[in-house]
């Protein structure tokens, strides 16, 4: 193998070489550039690959004198990494900045080789006056390939940059002067071992000299002020090989110097300034409107999260590979996203609209950085920042979880902020890389590539093999996204073929039905609306090409979710599920801000169950089948904060302000899918993991109150508010949001009572709510398809003109309603069964009630839309397109086979319920009447007799039809008043308005308020927070100063 | 009581703080940077001050009998001073010119661009 | 307001390192240093002790070192890459003293800078102290004549070469020696202060001095000139 | 024991006028004088250093410290302006 230590030697002499063998011309000196970087790139590889497979690292001594005499270098398994890491960035940045140079001349590459030599010496090197040297180096370099950006902006932030580096290196001077007096010698190791032993006044404050030099050198809170301005000033392909390069090597430096720092105070000290540099930077970041600026902070943010785990790492093998996939995750996603930026030119995040319209590649890479950067899975990201959790929560270390939860979700909101701006449709202003060579995208597109094969390898081996339907379903649409060729057209077809293969395959080898176990009942439940979407969606057109990519990227997560047995593996599915989700909102016409609302509520949510997923894996348990262990308080916390999860995300009252803008402005084929399957999610959720936490009842002033009980209530308010609010809506897909959400708040209150019986009840109206809200969504997107509106002002008397859609909407109300004949009664009857059973009266009189209003708003969905005169502008009005009428006419089947053969679901249903709670909810006399305590139902009977009752009254109309009179809609003769407008004349304008002023005071909706408020202040923090960074380059070194006293003053100076 | 070097490392001391004094409170770019250079000097003085035993000369073997048996070589190293410090301070006085070179390059470019040396014009970017 | 705080800040630093004088009372050698004032000579029979540290064995830093000064001159070459557009008020020309002095003082202060970084192995000085003279002989001849043809290539081939010689004389010594930058198998240790003693050190301070040289003096050429013309090369 | 016999008169000398000469070159108005008294301060520190007997580094200090230093100091002020001037 070849001596690590030609890395630093070789490269170095070409640096020496260049601007001789620039006289050759300029096209040698960078393909010589180009070759030593590769060349270093290669060893490093090498190397990593041999230490990786069990090679003994390196050993290097200088001068022929072994460390403490000579300097020592050692090249383990992170150096090698580190290394390789290093000379990759660099290579790549050197192509993108061939593109990029103003004014070239041979001394930028001398100045970029001579930068990479620094960062492999500060990685190698155990001498501590030699880290201090290759500091300078690095320093310098930093300083000099500064300079490279626009003019002035570059210039000033290099110098700032450049003035808190010449403070920080005279502190670390000192500090290794003094530690050299004090231990007699400068090597890393043998200094650590022989300073315990000083016990002489003032090492503490030499100790604190050097920490602060290097702090400053990291430009940690509060001297991260330069480190942003270079970020806003300079060139991003610059700041790219900065991050890549030197930033780790300094991180990794402070890492081994911290080997010097025994005792808690220091380990206190470190995690505290790394952690607030974490928080106050994203906190500060959520006010830029500047694209690199926001980088910069979120760059001071990662920084400050690397910083804080440093103390915890300490022989830790969890916390030292969630530190190796944060680093490295930040490195990919960073440089490329400052490549991104350099290419796009997008000073402000407005100018970012609809980024990169003509590379889809582009685009594609992108969004995955941006989640990457944010932690989502799959990319490393995610995994490291979970192994941290789990490190921290096996230490017991909450302080800190709470902290670091906060600001993940601070990033959160701000990449999304710039992401929203990227998503809306490319105008006339959107930019694109134009004619970028190939150089400047290679590193983008090799950054973004790995992120992603790194994230899917990953994902595979928690999903059980690269075999499991769900991956397989995640690759599929990954290649739909890709490969631009494949029309939209077939992309529904390929979707259709994918779950009905899947599905087929299930009913096949999964013994019998599948529907036995909960998982089982759930992947049905999902592939089957997927199903039905899929044949919509070969009628129904779809705006955006990347739709059926991430559909399929979405189905599969749910799988993953669904059947994977570790808590990794369902939380790894449910952010999956909620990004590519939140990517589907966002692709309706004006989707992307209700799509912005979307993310940062499923964001919470996500944080909450992480938080509770953490509570468990703190008390040892990793699988879904453990929960059962958990006991006592633990049991409490994570049931409350998983519970909480899942509450946000169904969109419970109070938290609901994100769901019917979601559900309305999301793409008209997908909302049946969002309303229908993505909403059962967290009843799954409670479900499966939930439900297993036996959650002691909390002993409060009223006795013992059951948080089950609580749960059943947040349900309960959430179907009473959200059916009231839906009755007032003017607007037909708003109308259906609200009508959804308040539906499941129902199912909610059924899973809520724990009993078997309001289990069937509940996971029978999952199914039927399915059914029937798919088909009303479904009938009222053929409609809007047709109509091209969604206001019932504007529609009336489409009975005629779409008939099939009516029936569609008449047979959908029904179930939902509640009304005998249809599957829908037998869910309220169960459920108000199991209600009463339970003993909760007051619930059941407000679901009830909630019930009757709900017929309201069915009444008024079928009345404004068919009902009433035809307009004169939908004469003509064709019939919703075939395929999409083929979907509806499937879940009709569904829906008439639940109500006349309930059987044919509660008998599975039994069974499952039954080995959930070892005794069926009903029994079944004989093969029909269905029985329970309170009383018996026949399905068959009910049935027969509507049908009776149905034909007469047919018979009648049909016969009195043709005799009546029809009048024009618009003769109406005013004496002499202003006509009001149009809308105003439609029959079913405000049609409860009088309801409407008596509820009134309650419809105010608060909740909108007050989020709006938490936004305000939030950003009034964020707004204040920043303007302690002036630009001015001494008071950055001021707060340099002071930073040092603060910490002395902090008793640390012993 | 022989004389230590609180003397020296008294003087050390104060033209570290007086090159910090110009770093922060002055405003003039080339004050700042000549700041910096004093606060160099001054580390440096302290760094070889530390390496200083008193009555010992430099470590620098000038007469054969210094080495030619092992209790020979005892006696030397009992005359010099510490050259380990010497060392490093050359390898200091050299990155202090080499930053300084760059500062003035940045000086004399901010001079070019913004057309005064007042480091306050110089804060544009900033929150 | 901010530069009394400044002040206050920097009284309390001070008191903060006075706390530290106390460390740095004399208190004899380290275990390190005593062994390279013991056997320094022995190990390169060089007379200077500082200069077997500072090339040998701590030869890697002085590599840093090298790498850290060549690094600043291209870095200001870089920054002072673009035309200034500086008014560029003609300086006074020098008085006939300066000039002729300059072209009788220039050989013998390059001779002094060579014979210090040849020496640097017997007396104090070396590489450094040398190249700087050299610098400065070269500063003599630009402040006679502002525009003195400097052999732009010259200086630019030794800087480059001296350089590659550094690392040359390290890699033989990871060739011969066993180690980067070992004084072993490759120059005979000779006899202790002579000329040709200390085996390598002498050849690779030679290399510093003459890059230093050349470096510097194309510093001065570039900060020099840093208003007038774009600097190409 | 007064002050002056426990460190001998000359170095307490040098000392005094490094400090001063510091103190010159942070204060001084006039950018030349300021660079000029910064050479000072070099050159008297290059002296202190044989006080301490750091030959090398005495003449590494005189070479570049008071020489390349304030020359490009020199350089610096040329390009630029020669007197501070008092801003608001």
């Amino acid at each position: 193998m070849v001596n690590p230590i030609l890395l630093i030697a070789v490269s170095l002499g070409v640096a020496f070489l260049l601007p001789v063998v620039d006289r050759l011309g300029r096209g040698v000196s960078r393909t010589v550039h180009l070759l030593t970087l590769a060349f270093g790139m290669l060893v490093s590889f090498r190397w990593l690959a041999a230490l990786a497979a069990g090679a003994q690292p390196a050993r290097i001594i200088t001068g022929g004198w072994p460390p403490p005499l000579g300097i020592n270098l050692f090249f383990g398994p992170l150096e090698a990494a580190l290394a390789a890491l290093a000379f990759t960035t660099a290579l790549v940045a050197a192509l993108y900045l061939a593109h990029h140079e103003q004014v070239p001349t041979v001394k930028s590459l001398v100045i970029q080789l001579v930068l990479v030599v620094g960062a492999v010496g500060l990685i190698m090197t155990r001498d501590l006056f030699n880290t201090f040297v290759f500091l300078e180096i690095t320093g310098i370099g930093t300083y000099a390939i500064l300079s490279f950006g626009r003019e002035r902006e570059s210039l000033e932030s290099g110098f700032k940059y450049m003035a808190l580096g010449s403070v920080a290196s005279i502190f670390i001077l000192l500090g290794v002067a003094f530690l050299y007096k004090l231990t007699g010698t400068l090597n890393l190791d043998d200094m650590a071992g022989r300073l315990p032993a000083v016990a002489v006044a003032g090492v503490g404050t030499v100790l604190l000299l050097l920490l602060v030099g290097l702090m400053a050198e990291l430009k940690l809170f509060p001297l991260n002020g330069p480190a942003i301005d270079i970020y806003d000033g300079g060139e991003p392909g610059v700041m790219a090989l900065l991050v890549g390069t030197t930033v780790n090597a300094v991180l990794f430096t402070f890492f081994k110097v911290l080997s010097l720092y025994r005792g808690d105070a220091w380990a206190l000290a470190v995690s505290t300034v790394g952690m607030v540099t974490f928080v106050v930077a994203n906190l500060l970041a959520i006010r830029q409107t500047r694209v690199r600026r926001m980088l910069g902070y979120s760059s001071s943010a990662q920084l400050g999260l690397l910083v804080f785990l440093l103390p915890f790492v300490r022989g830790e093998v969890v916390l030292m590979s969630a530190m190796a996939l944060l680093l490295l995750n930040h490195t990919l996603a960073k440089a490329g996203l400052l490549w991104l930026a350099g290419l796009h030119g997008g000073e402000r995040l407005e100018d970012w609209r609809g980024a990169f319209p003509d590379s889809v590649a582009l685009r594609v890479s992108l969004g995955a950085l941006i989640l990457a950067m944010v932690g989502m899975p799959p990319f490393p990201g995610f995994w490291g920042k979970w192994q941290a959790l789990v490190g921290l929560a096996r230490s017991d270390a909450w302080p800190w979880i709470v902290p670091l939860l906060v600001g993940s979700l601070l990033e959160l909101v701000y990449y999304f902020g710039w992401y929203r701006h990227i998503l809306e449709p490319a105008g006339e202003g959107s930019r694109g890389a134009g004619r970028a060579a190939f150089a400047e995208v290679a590193g983008i597109l090799l950054f973004a590539g790995t992120a992603l094969a790194l994230g899917v390898r990953m994902t595979a081996g928690i999903w059980g093999g690269p075999a499991s339907p769900a991956l397989l379903l995640g690759l599929v649409g990954l290649v739909l996204l890709l490969v631009r060729a494949i029309p939209v057209k077939a992309g529904a077809a390929v979707s259709l073929a994918a779950t009905a293969w899947i599905l087929v395959r299930m009913f096949l080898s999964g013994g019998g039905c599948p529907l036995w176990n909960v998982q089982g009942f759930f992947v049905v439940v999902t592939l089957g609306g997927a199903l039905v979407i899929s044949l919509a969606g070969l009628g129904l057109p779809v705006e955006r090409r990347s739709f059926w990519g991430l559909f399929l990227i979405l189905v599969g997560s749910i799988l993953g979710l669904i059947t994977s047995p570790s808590l990794l593996g369902f939380f790894v599915g449910w952010e999956l599920m909620t990004w590519s989700s939140y990517l589907l909102v966002s692709q309706g016409r004006k989707g992307t801000r209700p799509g912005f609302l979307y993310m940062l509520f499923s964001g919470a949510a996500g944080f909450l169950i992480l938080g509770g997923l953490m509570v468990a894996e703190g008390a040892g348990v990793d699988a879904i089948g453990g929960l059962v262990q958990l006991g006592g308080g633990a049991a409490l916390a994570a049931w409350t904060l998983v519970a909480a999860g899942f509450a946000v995300k169904v969109a419970s009252l109070g938290v609901h302000i994100w769901a019917p803008d979601a559900y309305a402005e999301s793409p008209d084929l997908f909302t049946p899918f969002l309303s229908g399957v993505i909403s059962k999610i967290p009843i799954f959720g409670l479900a499966v993991v939930a439900a297993r936490i036996a959650a002691p009842s909390l002993h409060t002033v009223a006795g013992a109150l059951e948080p089950v009980h609580v749960l059943a209530w947040v349900g309960g308010l959430t179907a009473f508010g959200m059916t009231l609010l839906a009755v007032f809506q003017e607007d037909a897909k708003r109308l259906l949001a609200y009508s959804s959400v308040g539906q499941v708040g129902y199912i909610v209150a059924a899973l809520a009572i724990m009993s078997p019986l309001g289990w069937t009840a509940g996971l029978w109206h999952v199914v039927n709510h399915l059914l029937f809200k798919g088909l009303l969504f479904l009938a009222v997107a053929g409609v809007v398809y047709r109509t091209g509106t969604r206001r019932f002002a504007d529609m009336g008397g489409l009975i005629t003109r779409m008939p099939v859609s009516f029936v569609s909407v008449l047979i959908g109300i029904i179930a939902l309603s509640g009304v005998p004949p249809l599957s829908g009664f037998a869910g309220k009857w169960l459920l108000y069964e199991a209600l009463m059973e339970r003993g909760w009266l007051l619930l059941t009189a407000a679901l009830m009630f909630a019930s009757v209003i709900a017929f309201l708003y069915c009444f008024r969905l079928i009345h404004s839309i068919f009902l009433g005169q035809l307009k004169p502008e939908h004469r003509e009005l064709r019939e919703a397109p075939p395929a999409l009428l083929a979907a509806q006419v499937l879940l009709m089947a569904g829906i008439m086979v639940l109500s006349v053969w309930p059987q044919a679901l509660l008998d599975p249903l039994q069974r499952l319920v039954g080995a959930t709670f070892g005794a069926a909810g009903l029994e079944l006399e004989g093969a029909l009447t269905l029985t329970t305590s309170f009383g018996y139902f026949n399905a068959v009977a009910i049935m027969t007799l509507v049908a009776v009752l149905f034909v007469v009254l047919l018979a009648f109309l049909l016969f009195a039809g043709p005799r009546s009179k029809k009048i024009r809609q618009l003769d109406i003769v005013y004496a002499a008043e202003v006509p009001p407008p149009p809308e105003e004349l439609h029959y079913a304008w405000a049609f409860f308005k009088p309801y409407e002023r008596a509820f009134a005071p309650i419809l105010r909706s608060a909740a909108t308020a007050f989020w709006k408020g938490v936004g305000e202040v939030t950003g009034a923090l964020g707004e204040a927070g920043r303007r302690i960074y002036t630009g001015d380059a001494q008071t950055y070194m001021l707060y340099a100063m002071l930073f040092i006293l603060v910490l002395a003053g902090l008793g640390l100076a012993g | 009581m022989m004389a230590g070097n609180e003397l020296y490392v008294g003087t050390a001391i104060g033209l570290i703080v007086i090159g910090f004094v110009a770093v922060l409170t002055r405003r003039n770019l080339l004050k700042i940077v000549l700041g910096f250079s004093i606060a160099d000097t001054g580390v440096n003085l302290l760094i070889v001050s530390l390496g200083w035993l008193p009555g010992r000369t430099a470590p620098i073997v000038d007469d054969p009998s210094m080495f030619s048996d092992r209790a020979a070589l005892a006696v030397n190293a009992a005359r010099v001073v510490d050259p380990v410090p010497q060392a490093l301070v050359l390898t200091a006085i050299v990155i202090g010119v080499g930053v300084t070179a760059l500062m003035l390059a940045y000086v004399i470019r901010l001079y070019a661009v913004g057309g005064t040396l007042d480091v306050r014009q110089f804060g544009r970017l900033k929150w | 307001m901010k530069q009394i705080v400044a002040v206050v800040a920097l009284a309390t630093l001070a008191i903060l390192l006075w706390q530290l004088a106390p460390i740095a009372m004399p208190s004899g050698l380290g275990v390190v240093a005593q062994h390279y004032a013991e056997h320094g000579v022995q190990d390169n029979r060089g007379a200077n002790l500082v200069t077997s540290v500072v090339v040998n064995y701590r030869g890697f830093d002085t590599l840093g070192e090298v790498t850290v000064l060549f690094l600043s001159v291209s870095g200001a070459a870089f920054v002072l890459r673009r035309r200034t557009g500086l008014e560029v008020h003609e300086p006074r020309r020098a008085s006939e003293i300066v000039r002729t002095g300059a072209r009788l003082l220039f050989a013998p202060i390059v001779l002094f800078g060579t014979y210090i970084f040849v020496h640097g192995h017997l007396t104090p000085g070396g590489g450094f102290q040398g190249g700087a003279v050299v610098a400065s002989g070269v500063l003599l001849l630009l402040l006679a004549n502002k525009d003195h043809p400097l052999p732009h290539g010259f200086l630019s081939w030794t800087e480059s070469l001296s350089g590659l010689g550094f690392v040359a004389a390290g890699l033989a010594g990871l060739w011969a020696g066993g180690s980067f930058l070992a004084n072993r198998g490759i120059l005979p240790l000779g006899t202790w202060n002579q000329l040709f003693s200390a085996g390598v050190i002498p050849v690779i301070y030679t290399f510093v001095g003459l890059k230093v040289g050349s470096e510097l003096a194309t510093l001065l050429d570039v900060m020099m000139h840093a208003a007038d013309e774009e600097v190409h090369q | 024991m007064d002050i002056v016999t426990l460190f001998n008169l000359e170095d307490l000398l040098i000392c005094a006028v490094i400090l001063v000469a510091a103190l010159g070159a942070v204060l001084h108005r006039n950018l030349l004088a300021a660079v000029v008294f910064a050479g000072v301060v070099s050159l008297a520190v290059s002296y202190l250093f044989l006080r301490l007997s750091a030959p090398d580094v005495a003449m590494t200090e005189a070479a570049i410290g008071a020489g390349i230093t304030t020359v490009i100091f020199l350089i610096a002020v040329r390009r630029t302006e020669e007197v501070e001037r008092e801003e608001p």
